[in-house]
Order: structure tokens, then sequence, then C-alpha cells
């Protein structure tokens, strides 16, 4: 009844529903976040929380190339986020 | 009423009498001068807006009056039409055949053949790689044309706006426009720090990965997901991080303006000439020299490889040109 | 039908967004939200071309060695191949068309010192009249 | 698996939703950022890992970016909002 | 030879005219435009006598539709009568205009004018009918807005509007006809095919687009319901160009009326129909009101205008009554008509153009005495006034006569007619004769003394003259006309 | 079967264009070199499509063929068909592209700033690569890639004379036609579920079977639907025009003489192949497409010309009367017959020889005026620019539709093909007031070019116009009376086309 696979199987995707749930509470940091950093972090918790839940799916599916799209993923959102506090960091110095 | 009853049978006897013989007491408008035939004189603020449509009149008119009314009457419009436009459409969905399932219609011959002979039809592991690069190739050589386009469009509307600041070539059309500039808050063009000393060590030491890593979805684009555009996008990437750290001049050293035209055209080139081949043979029914090779290896899938590499080129230039023309207005 | 929709449900969604997208792109004033408009509209429109190439149970078009050095082709063994390819292409050209709208509104802004539209046709038509003036009496000036 | 379908669907509808009605330019864009990452975990569970590198370049990367640059050419980076409680 | 003959007089006009546009070939452009003038009323009196009346086709468009001259005996009546009037109308333009610029313009407009009038008047089918009627609309506008004043640009916009909205009618019932025709040339009762009408129960949809068509044409005639051009438009053209307009350019739009309802539609389609009563109805309404309106405008161009909307209708109404004497009457009034009321203009013109006293008669009450300052002209003007009136002997009397008796034919809707036609004719004296009494007998109050008579340069004198004298002829050689019209026309189409 | 020289023009010419394209940013900046390149590529086009529609009308040879671009045949590669109908579009629009950039050579090089004009020449080439493609693609998915090069492309080339007007109207152009492209995508995506198909013929015959089995009538209606105001969207029909005037008024004469004359026309041919080899006219009338067609053709008649009457700048008056002109197009598509797509298809081709005349009329009589392109401005200029002042002339009568000019050849197949129909009185009546509001609009502005004015331009020399603008002008004319002249040969040559098409 209990085996090993079986609870596998349902530990991921429950992680896999609580990542995607929690997502929501980030969301709402970035939409509401009253200061420029919250919603910054709030991104990039986004994606982290993303490549974790692509990780999971990627057992889930069983498909290992999904290990790929996690480790790009995790580049480029670092670029994003670089690019965009850069941005503001300039604008705050320049005034 | 009666005031404008008698307009009408004013304009009734003008008709018949063909503007006729003027009423004796009808004060005669003064003459405008003369030898300005279809001069349409201004008669007030709202005639002179030729194709202004009632919308923008309307606008005008919110702008004496204030937005408020405005505000929630445009939202009131974009609900009603998203609502309208979605409910729609959910009806077609609900039609639509169901999802997940084998027996669509779109699951036909066509999804088999490409399934069951696609292998060793293309030689590449990837069934989407070969449906893009050999099937339908020609919707990809568009695709890579549309990036194409946009990229020269961009350099030309914003690569050349600092040039053509200090050039003296004046138009004789827009001179009346330029007054605009003034009103406008001046762009910004910032100048990067370069004394970031995390983000440098952290440069200097993922440039290298993310380009390796650009450089193995680009080459295993025909074996694993990825391929040339998603792998170009990631070599960009490595373009921008190193342009953030170091510094734009750091990059322009061996990327700048000429190198991206002359690298994307010859990428585009290399691509059109190969695939016009293919082309040109397979409707002629001419055998094709290029190999297939071996489904799984890294040399195989006929001109695959080739044309991921070039795609990779194209998109690793074009994207980076976008940054940097976005940045800094020139590359 | 709402089983129905319950059943399509990532058609209903895409066609949810695919509405919202085109509303943000028909009658928001703000150019940049228009171009994320734009953006969410075309996702979305993948969305619902990948979701008709899903099949139930099956993996992803890549093809799966069977052991003994050939190769599994049997196609009920995986999705449908021709949404990724066009998604693939749609993308490319949503990229490209981003790009080029913001181009534009960078050089909108840069003439007119607004982003949205219906400013810049208010402010331009007020130049124009004041310019078609001037056009006026030098013409009247000309002529007597 | 289905519950997570349906929370990634909704959380593209509240993602869009979102960036229309919020009046901050900056955070729309970041919003918009969420929703292409989140679209990305779509790909996957369509099978479709293609898309999802490619969604993970592209709407995550290089479209965030030229939005954000673009926003700090006309100057809407760094809301007054943004900075009051700093 | 006998092709080139029946083309020259369209063709060759309006080549010399816009030759005129090249400036440096051409020095004198008085002795140019004469030679050139004669030139074509030559060929084209040679054409009307010496060609034999085949079917030329100068372009074939598609399989049904071509660009077709046939010089058939209205085409030659009517070029005849084109080819007497315009030379001596463009003689007097050349004393008339020497002060009035740019005369390229308007004598390259005004000989192409006079080639695409014939044109219309040759035309062998419905599209080449079209063609140049909608030429002719184009060609005189910019006579009518020579002067460029805002008043006749005006007026060249009204005219534009009205004659357009009857070519688009008339447009229409081309492609009518042309589907339910049997082809397109003109033939003398008609082409429609009536089998495949009578088939669809398509007759009272015929009678409709017929009913436009008339319609549509008879913009260009001044008829009711799109006549409120005419006089805004004609009294803005300088003289010339409106004693042509209203002398012959108008009859090009009864012209067009007549090949319709008796070469394309056939008077025995029409006979009895609404159509024709409408028409008529419309013609005698047309009559009055012209008359009416002309007897209380005190415009001088404009009262002569408003006899023009009045006069052209006389036309329309004989036509349309579809028997001989009518057609007769036609004939004859077309004549007289073109003479007189071109001799009227021109008079006109002479009368504004002596500013002897510094002031232009624009208005008839201002004319008291002109008739002691320019004697000829006001002899020329009683005359061609009396040859509207309907005096016996002159040209208007032998019209009007016909017309009446045609129109008795009918029965009790002619006696109405009738009755229309006696009231006009004493409108008519009633706003003519007051000018020529004025004109000649001022009154007790007049400064005799200071009278010098005008001396008239002889290229306006000679025009006059011979244009009342023909107008009177007509009246005079009435049976000539009336044996032409029978033996040559009547004949063939009743 | 055809010779192989002909079989592989369609390929052949679409791929010239995109290599001129690929190969001009190589070339040096600020020179002719780029210019020259384009228009002898077009040329080049040009012959070779004259020489495809010469083999495919030859006696003896096959009306159309199929060209499989790649090793797989049909239903799984791409593929291009070439018929005689293919065949003389791409000609005219080779030829009114060329005569377009030659016309305006001059006022081009005045207009675009000397660093952009190698990239106006890309921009030139892929739109001419975009239309071809348009033209010959037998595949949806195709069509939709290259409508959205030509809506980049076209976009850009508004944008391409520099000023803060040209960016406003660009932008607006690209907005409106990107809502139009969006809404093409989703009718593509769902014709491509309801049929499993992207290729043209295969899709028709799965329509056929839905619509005999009444299957997912809906979801059919709404694509057909959406994919029609996608591309009527970007073909500016009358209620979604709004974009055009600015668009087309701005921008440099060049710009607006192929923006109007050729890239509308793209897009309704594509709509065009859509009702006849998708939908097929039979299920088009079933789901009542062809009335909601023709009544908004009939509107944009009217509604165009309205509009133009109110302009009093001669180039956004022009691009107005597009808008009308357009609406005739898509009331011959709206009869639903193959009379009427033949005479939409011949009204295709005579506005696409008359617009960009006009446009090239317009920019010589402003260039005369001294760059004013108020009506009032242009008063006597036909004395200092002949050329131009009977370009002008020459399409108001087209316009008009004088007989003998191209445009009269149009409305009479337009007229003669709404006769088998049952809505021949509204077609009818549409005609002659669209025609009579033409007038309306045109002949004030021939009247105000030819009004003498000794004072007018009295500060301003004028320049002479160039020999190419003579001779492209003449060309132009020349075109102009022999589609008036000829047209019965032409038309039936279309009407060949479109029964095969």
């Amino acid at each position: 009844m209990f085996d090993v696979m079986t609870v596998r199987n349902f530990l991921l995707i429950g992680c896999a529903v609580f990542l995607s749930a929690t997502i929501f509470l980030c969301l709402m940091r970035a939409a509401l976040g009253p200061r420029f950093s919250d919603r910054v972090i709030a991104a990039n918790i986004i994606g982290t929380k993303i490549i974790l839940l692509i990780a999971v799916l990627s057992l889930i599916i069983g498909q290992s190339y999904l290990v790929d799209v996690c480790l790009i993923y995790a580049v480029i959102n670092f670029l994003s986020v670089v690019v965009l506090a850069r941005s503001v960091i300039e604008k705050k110095e320049g005034e | 009423m009666n005031e404008e009853l008698k307009n009408i049978w004013r304009a009734f006897f003008n008709w018949v009498m063909g503007n006729g013989p003027r009423p004796e007491n009808e004060v005669i408008p003064p003459e405008p001068p003369p030898d300005l035939p279809f001069t349409q004189k201004p008669h007030d603020k709202y005639t002179r807006f030729h194709e202004a449509t009632l919308k923008e009149r309307y606008n005008q008119w919110l702008e004496i009056h204030g937005l408020h009314i405005f505000a929630i009457l445009y939202t009131g419009l974009s609900v009603l039409t998203c609502i309208v436009i979605v409910s729609l459409l959910l009806a077609t969905v609900a039609e639509l055949p169901p999802f997940g399932h084998e027996r669509n219609p779109a699951n036909n011959e066509v999804i088999r053949r490409y399934v069951e002979h696609g292998g060793h039809e293309t030689g590449a592991q990837n069934i989407v790689a070969g449906l893009i690069l050999d099937y339908r190739a020609f919707d990809t050589f568009g695709e890579s044309a549309v990036l194409f386009t946009a990229a020269v469009s961009v350099l030309m509307l914003l690569g050349a706006s600092r040039r053509n600041k200090t050039d003296t070539h004046s138009l004789p059309s827009s001179n009346a426009m330029d007054a605009y500039s003034i009103h406008a808050p001046p762009m910004r063009h910032h100048t990067f720090r370069k004394d970031d000393v995390i983000l440098r060590a952290v440069a200097s030491l993922s440039i290298p990965v993310i380009l390796m890593m650009g450089c193995v979805v680009v080459i295993n684009g025909h074996l694993s997901p990825g391929g040339g555009f998603s792998g170009g996008a990631i070599l960009s990437t490595a373009l921008i991080l190193c342009a953030n750290a170091y510094g734009f001049e750091r990059v322009h050293e061996f990327f700048n303006e000429r190198t991206f035209i002359v690298s994307s055209s010859t990428a585009l080139m290399i691509y059109a000439l190969s695939k016009g081949y293919s082309f040109f043979t397979g409707a002629n029914h001419i055998h094709s020299v290029i190999p297939k090779g071996t489904i799984g290896n890294i040399l195989s899938g006929g001109l695959i490889l080739p044309l991921n590499i070039c795609v990779g080129l194209i998109v690793a230039g074009t994207l980076y040109g976008f940054y940097a023309l976005f940045s800094e207005g020139d590359m | 039908m709402l089983e129905k929709l319950l059943l399509n449900h990532y058609e209903a969604a895409a066609v949810i967004l695919s509405g919202i997208g085109l509303t943000n792109l028909l009658l928001q004033r703000n150019l940049i939200k228009k171009i994320i408009g734009l953006n969410i509209m075309d996702t979305a429109v993948y969305l619902f071309l990948a979701a008709k190439g899903y099949v139930e149970g099956r993996a992803a078009p890549i093809l799966i060695e069977n052991g003994s050095g050939g190769w599994l082709t049997s196609s009920a063994l995986y999705v449908n191949p021709v949404p990724a390819g066009l998604v693939l292409t749609g993308i490319v050209v949503s990229v490209s068309v981003t790009a080029f709208a913001l181009a534009l509104t960078l050089k909108l802004y840069e003439s007119y010192g607004t982003l949205n539209i219906d400013e810049a046709l208010l402010k331009m038509t007020e130049e124009q009249e004041q310019l078609e003036a001037v056009i006026e009496e030098a013409d009247e000036e000309v002529l007597s | 698996m289905i519950v997570i379908e349906w929370l990634l669907l909704i959380f593209l509808i509240v993602c869009a939703v979102a960036v229309s009605i919020s009046k901050n330019l900056l955070n729309s864009v970041i919003i918009f950022m969420s929703y292409s990452l989140v679209m990305a975990v779509i790909w996957v569970l369509l099978r479709s890992p293609d898309l999802a590198i490619t969604e993970a370049a592209v709407g995550a990367g290089v479209t965030s970016v030229l939005f954000f640059l673009a926003l700090r050419k006309i100057g809407q980076l760094g809301h007054k909002d943004d900075e009051k409680s700093e | 030879m006998n092709n080139i003959l029946t083309l020259a007089p369209v063709l060759f006009p309006i080549i010399t005219g816009f030759a005129l546009f090249s400036r440096p070939i051409f020095e004198d452009r008085h002795i140019y435009v004469g030679v050139m003038t004669f030139a074509t009323s030559i060929i084209t009196f040679c054409a009307a006598f010496m060609t034999s009346g085949e079917l030329i086709t100068l372009w074939r468009v598609t399989d049904s539709l071509s660009i077709a001259f046939r010089l058939d005996y209205p085409a030659r009546a009517f070029s005849c009568l084109v080819a007497f009037i315009w030379p001596l109308v463009t003689l007097y333009a050349f004393e008339y205009l020497r002060r009035r610029p740019p005369v390229d313009r308007f004598y390259a407009f005004f000989m192409s004018t006079f080639g695409i009038l014939i044109g219309v008047a040759c035309a062998a089918n419905l599209l080449t009918l079209y063609l140049f009627y909608e030429l002719m609309t184009f060609m005189t506008l910019p006579l009518v807005m020579h002067e460029q004043k805002r008043e006749s640009i005006r007026a060249t916009v009204s005219y534009l509007l009205y004659s357009l909205t009857g070519a688009a009618l008339a447009l229409g019932g081309f492609f009518f006809f042309q589907v339910y025709g049997v082809s397109m040339d003109f033939t003398p009762g008609g082409v429609l095919d009536i089998a495949k009408i009578t088939a669809g129960h398509n007759e009272s949809m015929i009678l409709t687009v017929t009913f436009l068509t008339l319609v549509g044409f008879g913009a260009k005639a001044g008829i009711v319901p799109l006549h409120a051009w005419l006089p805004t438009a004609h009294p803005q053209a300088p003289t010339p160009a409106s004693a042509v307009l209203s002398g012959l350019i108008t009859k090009a739009g009864v012209i067009a009326m007549f090949r319709v309802v008796y070469y394309v539609v056939g008077a025995e389609f029409l006979r009895g129909t609404w159509v024709q009563y409408a028409v008529l109805g419309m013609a005698a309404l047309t009559i009055f009101t012209g008359s009416m309106m002309a007897y209380i405008e005190k415009h001088f161009k404009k009262r002569i205008a408003w006899s023009s909307v009045s006069q052209v209708s006389y036309v329309v109404f004989a036509m349309m009554l579809l028997n001989a004497d009518g057609i007769n009457g036609a004939v004859l009034q077309i004549a007289a008509h073109a003479m007189s009321k071109s001799c009227l203009f021109l008079s006109a013109g002479v009368v504004i153009y002596c500013t002897l006293r510094g002031a232009n008669y624009h208005y008839v009450d201002q004319i008291r005495g002109v008739g002691k300052e320019l004697p000829i002209t006001m002899t020329c003007f009683a005359l061609a006034s009396l040859s509207l009136i309907g005096l016996p002997v002159t040209g208007g009397f032998a019209a009007k006569w016909y017309m009446a008796s045609g129109a008795l034919e009918l029965g009790r809707v002619g006696v109405f007619g009738v009755v229309v036609l006696m009231i006009s004719a004493l409108l008519t004296a009633g706003y003519l004769l007051p000018i020529v009494t004025d004109a000649f007998f001022p009154g007790e109050d007049y400064d005799y003394e200071h009278v010098v008579p005008f001396k008239l340069p002889l290229n306006m004198k000679l025009p006059l003259l011979l244009l009342s004298a023909g107008a009177v002829a007509v009246g005079l050689f009435a049976g000539v006309l009336v044996n032409f019209a029978g033996g040559k026309i009547i004949s063939v189409l009743l | 079967m055809i010779n192989m020289f002909a079989y592989n023009i369609p390929f052949a010419s679409i791929f010239i264009m995109m290599v001129a394209a690929i190969v001009t940013p190589l070339l040096p900046k600020r020179s002719r070199i780029p210019e020259k390149l384009s228009c002898y590529a077009i040329a080049l086009v040009a012959v070779l499509s004259a020489y495809l529609l010469y083999a495919l009308t030859y006696p003896g040879q096959s009306l159309s063929f199929n060209f499989p671009m790649g090793h797989f045949p049909a239903p799984w590669g791409n593929e291009l068909r070439a018929g005689p109908l293919e065949a003389v579009l791409s000609l005219v629009f080779c030829v009114a592209m060329l005569l377009s950039l030659t016309g305006n050579f001059s006022s081009t090089a005045e207009d675009i700033a000397p660093g952009r004009r190698q990239i106006f020449c890309v921009l030139v080439n892929l739109l001419t690569a975009s239309l071809l493609a348009l033209t010959y693609t037998n595949d949806l998915f195709t069509a939709y890639v290259f409508i959205e090069i030509n809506t980049i492309a076209a976009c850009a080339i508004v944008a391409v004379k520099e000023g803060a007007e040209t960016a406003r109207a660009a932008l607006r152009y690209l907005v409106m036609s990107l809502v139009g492209s969006g809404l093409v995508m989703i009718a593509i995506c769902l014709l491509y579920d309801l049929t499993g198909h992207l290729l043209m013929q295969n899709m028709h015959g799965a329509i056929l079977v839905l619509v005999t089995t009444k299957s997912y009538m809906i979801p059919l209606t709404v694509s057909l639907a959406l994919i029609t105001a996608g591309l009527a969207i970007k073909s500016a029909l009358y209620p979604f025009a709004s974009w055009l005037p600015d668009a087309h008024g701005t921008s440099t004469n060049a710009s607006s003489a192929i923006l109007s004359g050729l890239v509308l026309k793209g897009h309704i041919f594509t709509i065009i192949k859509i009702f006849y080899r998708v939908f097929g006219l039979d299920v088009i009338h079933m789901l009542r497409m062809d009335t909601a067609i023709f009544i908004l053709g009939l509107v944009a008649m009217i509604m165009g010309s309205v509009h133009a009457l109110r302009q009093n700048n001669v180039k956004r008056m022009i691009a107005w009367s597009s808008v009308a002109q357009v609406g005739y197009i898509f009331l011959g598509v709206g009869l639903n017959t193959t009379a009427g797509i033949a005479a939409a298809c011949l009204h295709i081709i005579v506005h696409a020889c008359v617009k960009p005349m006009l446009f090239t009329a317009a920019g010589g009589l402003s260039n005369a005026a001294g760059h004013k392109k108020g009506l009032h401005a242009l008063m006597g200029t036909f004395y200092v620019n002949t050329w131009a002042g009977l370009g002008l002339i020459a399409g108001a009568c087209s316009m008009m539709g004088i007989p003998g000019f191209a445009g009269f050849a149009s409305k009479l197949s337009l007229t003669l093909a709404s006769f088998d129909s049952s809505v021949v009185v509204w077609a009818l009546a549409a005609l002659a007031t669209s025609s009579v509001l033409n007038a309306l609009y045109y002949v004030p502005a021939v009247i105000v070019i030819m009004t003498h004015h000794k004072d007018a331009h009295k500060n301003f020399t004028a320049p002479k116009p160039t020999k190419l603008y003579k001779f492209s002008m003449f060309i132009f004319l020349t075109l102009n009376f022999y589609l008036g002249l000829f047209c019965v040969p032409l038309l039936r040559l279309i009407t060949r086309g479109v029964n095969v098409l």
C-alpha cells in the first residue's frame, strides 16, 4: 500500500502544490510592496520558486533535460534583477 | 421651432431658385480676400481638427472639464470590451475538441509522419528542431527575417538619434516639430559605475559558464530542448552581463555596430543560402548532398546544426544590440 | 458549457488572458502598458496553441532510445510537435515586435514627452494650428 | 497535478489583471516578469521543454530587460511612492 | 478618308486646343485660335455633308463596349449648328477677353469643348456619350471659374456637384442598359432586349432606370430637380463661355436625353408610360419656374440664365411628346434657342463690357438708355428676344407652333402643356421686353445730352448681327428644317 | 507541366528580395549603391514574374502549380503556389514598387537622413519579399509570419522619415496592426485545432467535412470572423482605418506610395485567398461573412470619401481616398462570386498602379510649392511640374471613373459582377455616390493646381523634376491608360486565375 514510489510521488506533488500556492504570496508582495526593494526581491523569489518547481516537476515527469531549463532560469533571473537594480541605483546616484 | 421652419423654407427656396436673389434685408458677409480659393478659414477651434475623431474631441472636452468622469468611463469601457471578447471566445472554446484527447483532429496523419519518420528523414533527435528547421523551414526563415527586420528598424530608430544631433542635415518639413524636444524632459543617458566589486566578481565567474551553456544549447539543438534561438538568447545574456559589469567599452572592443551588422548579415546570408539550396533541391527532386548522419550524434541532422549556429549568432547579436541601443542609444 | 470549459481549462484560461491582453492593447492609454498587453495576448495565444498539442500521458517530442541502440518512434508516445514549432516562431516574432514597439515609444517620448498617444495627438494638433496660422499669414503677405 | 495546473493558470490571470489595473509602470513590468516566469512552468507541464527554455531566455530575460531599460530612459524607475518608506 | 473625316471634328479641336499649353511654339494666340476654330468649323461642315454616316470605332474597350462615332442625321444637324455658332463666339471672345487673363487656358478649354460637344452629338453608343458628357463637365469647369473669384469658384463647385450627380445617375442607367440591351450601339427604336425584360418582369425597373437616367442627363439641361446650378454658374462664366454654355452645352444634355429616349429605350417602350408623363410634367414645371424666376430676377445675366432654364425645357417637353410634331418642334427650338440665347448673352456681355459710365451694368434697372449708346447691340437683343418670345416669323414661333400641335395630340395632358406654354410665353415677354423698352426709351428724365454712341469693334458686332439674323432665319426657313427633320430623323425614329 | 525555369520563379523571387535585404547592410553607407541594388533586384523580380505569367498562360501549359519548400511534399512541408493571378499580382506589385522608388528618388533623398537611407532600402526589400511571399504562399502560418514582417517593415518605413509626427503615426499604425495580427493568430490557432492542417488545400478539405457534418460550427464562424477582422484592420477597412491617414499622410512620399498602393493589397489578397482557398465561397456564404464584408465595403466607399472631403492636406486627402478604394475591393469580395473576386483583383491592380502615381504626383507638386502640403499652397504648381500635374489629373480621372482611365475598368467590372447578385441596387448606388464624392475632392485639387498664380511662388525657385521622375510618371501614366483601355484581356486572365486559385 505505502510503497516508496507512491509516497515519493505524493510528497513531490505536495511540494509542487505548496510552491505554486506560495507564489501567490510573492505576487502580492510584488504588487503591493511599498518599497522598490520589496518588489525586486519578490520577483526574485518568484524566480527561485519557479526553478524549484521545475526541478520538482522534472522528478515527477521523469525527464532529466528539465534540469537544463532550471540552470538557464537561474542565470536569466539573476541577470534581469541585476539590470533592474543597477538602473535604480544609478538613478539614485544621479539625484 | 418657428425659426427652424423658416430656415428650412429658406433653404428650400434657395434650392429652387438656384441660390437666387438674396432677400433685401440679409446682411451680406464681408468678402474674404480674393484669390484664395479652397482655403477653409478657421471658424472655431474645433473645425480645425480635421482628422480628429469624435473620441479625440471628447478627450479635449474632458481635458477642459477634468478627467475624472473620463477615467471611470474608460475603465468601464475596457471591462466591457474585455467581457464581450472573453465571453465570445469562451463560447468558442466550449465547443472545441476536448483538451489532451488523442482523437482530436489535430492529431492526424501529419503528426504521425513527423514522429514516426521524423528521426530518419531529418536526422534530428529533437523532433521540434527537425520540424522547424527542416519540414517547415520556410516559416523559420521568415522568423529570422522578422528578427532581422526588427533589429534593423530599432537600429534605425534609436541608433541614428545620437549621430543626427551632431549632423547638420536639417529636414525641411520637420523643423516645426523639433520644438517638442524642448518640452520633453531630457532623455537620460547614464554611465555605468565601474567599481562594483561584487558584480564583477560574480560576472567573471559566471560569464564563462553562461557562454558555455549557451554554446551547449545551440550545438545540442537537434538532440535536446533548445536550439539556435534560446541558445542565442543565453549568449546575449552573457554579453549583457559583461556590459553591465565592465561597461560598454569593454564589450565594444570586440563587438560594435559594424561587427554586429557584419556577423548578423553574414550568418543570415549563410542561413538563407543553405536553406535556399535545400528548398531548391527539394522542389526540383534533386538529391541533396548533405548527409543526415546518425540520430543522436552531434554531427547529425543534416543542415540543422549549422543553421542552429547561424541562428544563435544572429539572435545573440540582435538581442545584445537591442540592449545596447535601448540603454545607450548606440552600439 | 461550464463543464466543457473546465475540461478545456488551459484553453479557457488562454482565452481569458488573450481577452485581457487584447483589451489592454486596444484601450490602455499608456503605451508601455499597451505593449505589455500585446505580450500577454501573444503568450496567451501560444498557450492556447500549445495546449492544443498536448496529449494526455505522452512525452515531449524528443526521441527516446529503446535500449538496443534504436529509437522509439511510435506516434502514440509523443505529444504533437507542430504547436511547439509554431510557438517557437511566434515567440521570436513577439520579441521582435516588442523591441520595435518599445523603440518607437521611446521616440515618441523623446518628441512629445508623453507616453499617451492621444496626448501626443493633442499636442501635435495645437502645434499644427500655430504652424498653419503662420503659413496662412505668410501666404497672405505674399498674395497681397 | 491538476491542482498545480489550476493554481498556475489562476496565477496567470491574476497577473494579467494586476498588470492592467496597476498604476505604477515599474510594478506592471515586474508583475509581467513573474507572469512570464510562471508561463515557463506551464510549458513544462504541457511537455514542451523547447518552449520553456525559450520563454525563460526571452520572456523573463530579454523582454523584461528591455522594458526596464525603456522605463529607465523615460525616467519612470523609482516612483516617489517607493522611496517614501526607504 | 471617311473615318478620318468623321473623327476629325472631334479630335482636331481637342488636340489643337491643348497644343496651346506648349508655350514657345505659337506666338500670337488670337491668330492661332481663330484659324484653328474656323478650320474646325469647316471640317465639321465637310464631315456633316460628305460622310456616309458609317459607324467608326475608335477604340474597343470590351467586346460589347467601344468608343465609337457615327454622324447620323441628328448628329449632323447639331454639329452644323455648333460649327456655325462657335466661331462667332470665339471671334467675340477675342475682344471680350482682352483684359481678362489667363486667356491661354480659356482658349485651350474653349476649343476642346468644341470638339467634345461634337463628340457628344455624334457618339454612337452610350459609353461614348457618357465619356464625352463627363469630359464636357470637366472641360467647362475652367471656363466657369475663369475669373477665379470666390463666387465663381463656389458656382463651379455647385456646377460640379450637380453635373456629377446627374452623370452618376446616368452611369447607373448605363450599366442597366448594358445588361438588359442586345447591344450598346444606338439604334433607332431602342436596343432593349424586350424578351429578356418581359421574361423577368422587369418592365417597371427599366422604366425607373430610364427615368433616373433622364433626370441625370437632365442636370446638364437644367431640368427641375437638378437645375439649381445653372442660374449660378452661367452668369459667373465670362460672357463668351456663358453664351455657349447656355446656348449649346445645355443642349448636350438634351441630346443625351434624346439618345436615351429614341435610340436606347425606344419611343414605343415609353409611350403612354408614367415616365413620359413624369418627364413632361418636370419639363412643364421647369418651363414655368424658369420663366417666373426670370421675371423676378433683377440681375441681368442671371435673368437670361433663368430664361435658359425655361427655354431648354421646351425642347425636353417637345421631345417627350414622342410624336412627329414634337420632334419637329424640338429641332426648331434647339436651333432657335441656340442662336437667340447666344445672341442675348453676347449682347449682355457687350453692355457689361462697355463701361462708359464707369460702372458695370449688372442689374436690369441700370440699363436704362443703353440703347442710345449701343444701338446695334440692343437691336440685336430685341430681335433675339422676339424670337424667344415666339413672335410669328421668328424661330421661336415656329417651334412653339409645332410643339403645341404635338401636345394637342396627347389629349388632355397636352392641353395643360399648351396652357403652360402660353403662360410662359407671356412671362418671357414680360421679362425681356421691358429691358428693350427701357434701353431705347429711357423716359423723360434721361440725360440725352451726354450720350456718346459707343463704337463697337467689328469682331463683336459681327457675331451679334449674324446670330440675331440666324434666330430670325430659323423662323423664315422653318419649312426647310421641318422637311429635313421629317425626312431624315422622324421617319427613322417613329 | 511547366518548364523548369518558370517552376522555380516563385521561390526565386522571394529569395532574391530576401538576399538583397540581407546584403544591403553590408554595402557601403552614404552611397547610392543600396538604392540601386533594391531597384535592380525589384526589376529583376518583375521580369521574372512577367516570364512566369507568360509561361503560365502559354497554351498547353498547366495553369497553376505547387512548389514544395524543401524535400517534403504538401501536408508535411511548406508550399508555394503560383497561378496566373499570383503572377499578375507579383508583377504589378514589383512594377509599382519600382516606380514608387524611382519616382520619389529625389524626395526620398531630401526626407531621409543619409544614415538611414541604407536601412530604408533594407526595409523596402523586406517589404517586397513579404508581399511576394504573401502572394505566393499556400500555408496559413507562413502567411502569418510574413504578415508580421510586413507589419514591422511597414511601420518602420513610416518612421524612417525623422520627426515627431512620423513616430506617432507609426506607433498608431503598429498598435492597430498588432491588434490585427493578434486576431489573425487566434484564428489560425482555432483553425489548426479544428482541422489539424496549416496548408490551405488540406484545411479546405477538412473544413468541408466539418461543414457537411455540421460539427464545430461556432468555432468555425468565430475563426472566420476573427481572421477577417484581423486582416481588415491591416488593410484599413473603414471602421478600422483611423490609423491610415496618419501613417500615409506623414511619411515620405515613397513610403506613402508603397504603403497605400501595395501593403494594403497584400493583406487584401490574403483575405481573398483565405476566402477562396481555405473556406470556399459556399462556406463563406453559409456563415454570412459575405454580407458583412459587403456592407463594410459599402460603408467604407462612402465614409472614406466623406473624410477625404474634409482634408486640407493633399497627402491626407489621397490617403483617405485609399480607404474608399479599399471599400471598392471589399465590395467585390463581398459579392462572393468568381466574377466579384475577379473584379476585386482587377481593382487591386488598378489601385496599385494609380495610388502610387497620385502620391508621387502629390509629392512632386508639394515639392514645387516649397514643401507645403496644404491644398491652397499648391496653387499653380501644375505649371511648375507639369508631369506631376498630369499624374494628379490622370489619377483623379481614374478615381472618378472616367472611361478610358484605369478606374473605369474596375468599376465597370465591379458593376457587371454585382448584376449577378441580389444587391445590385446597393452596389450601384454606392458606386455612383462614391464616384461623385471622389470627384468632389479630386476636381477642386485639380482646379487648384491648374489655377495660375503669378506671385505665389516668386520667392521660391522650385527644382525641376528629374529625368527619373519624368520617366516614372510617364510609365505610371502609360499603365493607367493601358489598364483603362486594355482591361479585357487582363480581366480574362484574372478570371482564369481566380478559377484556379
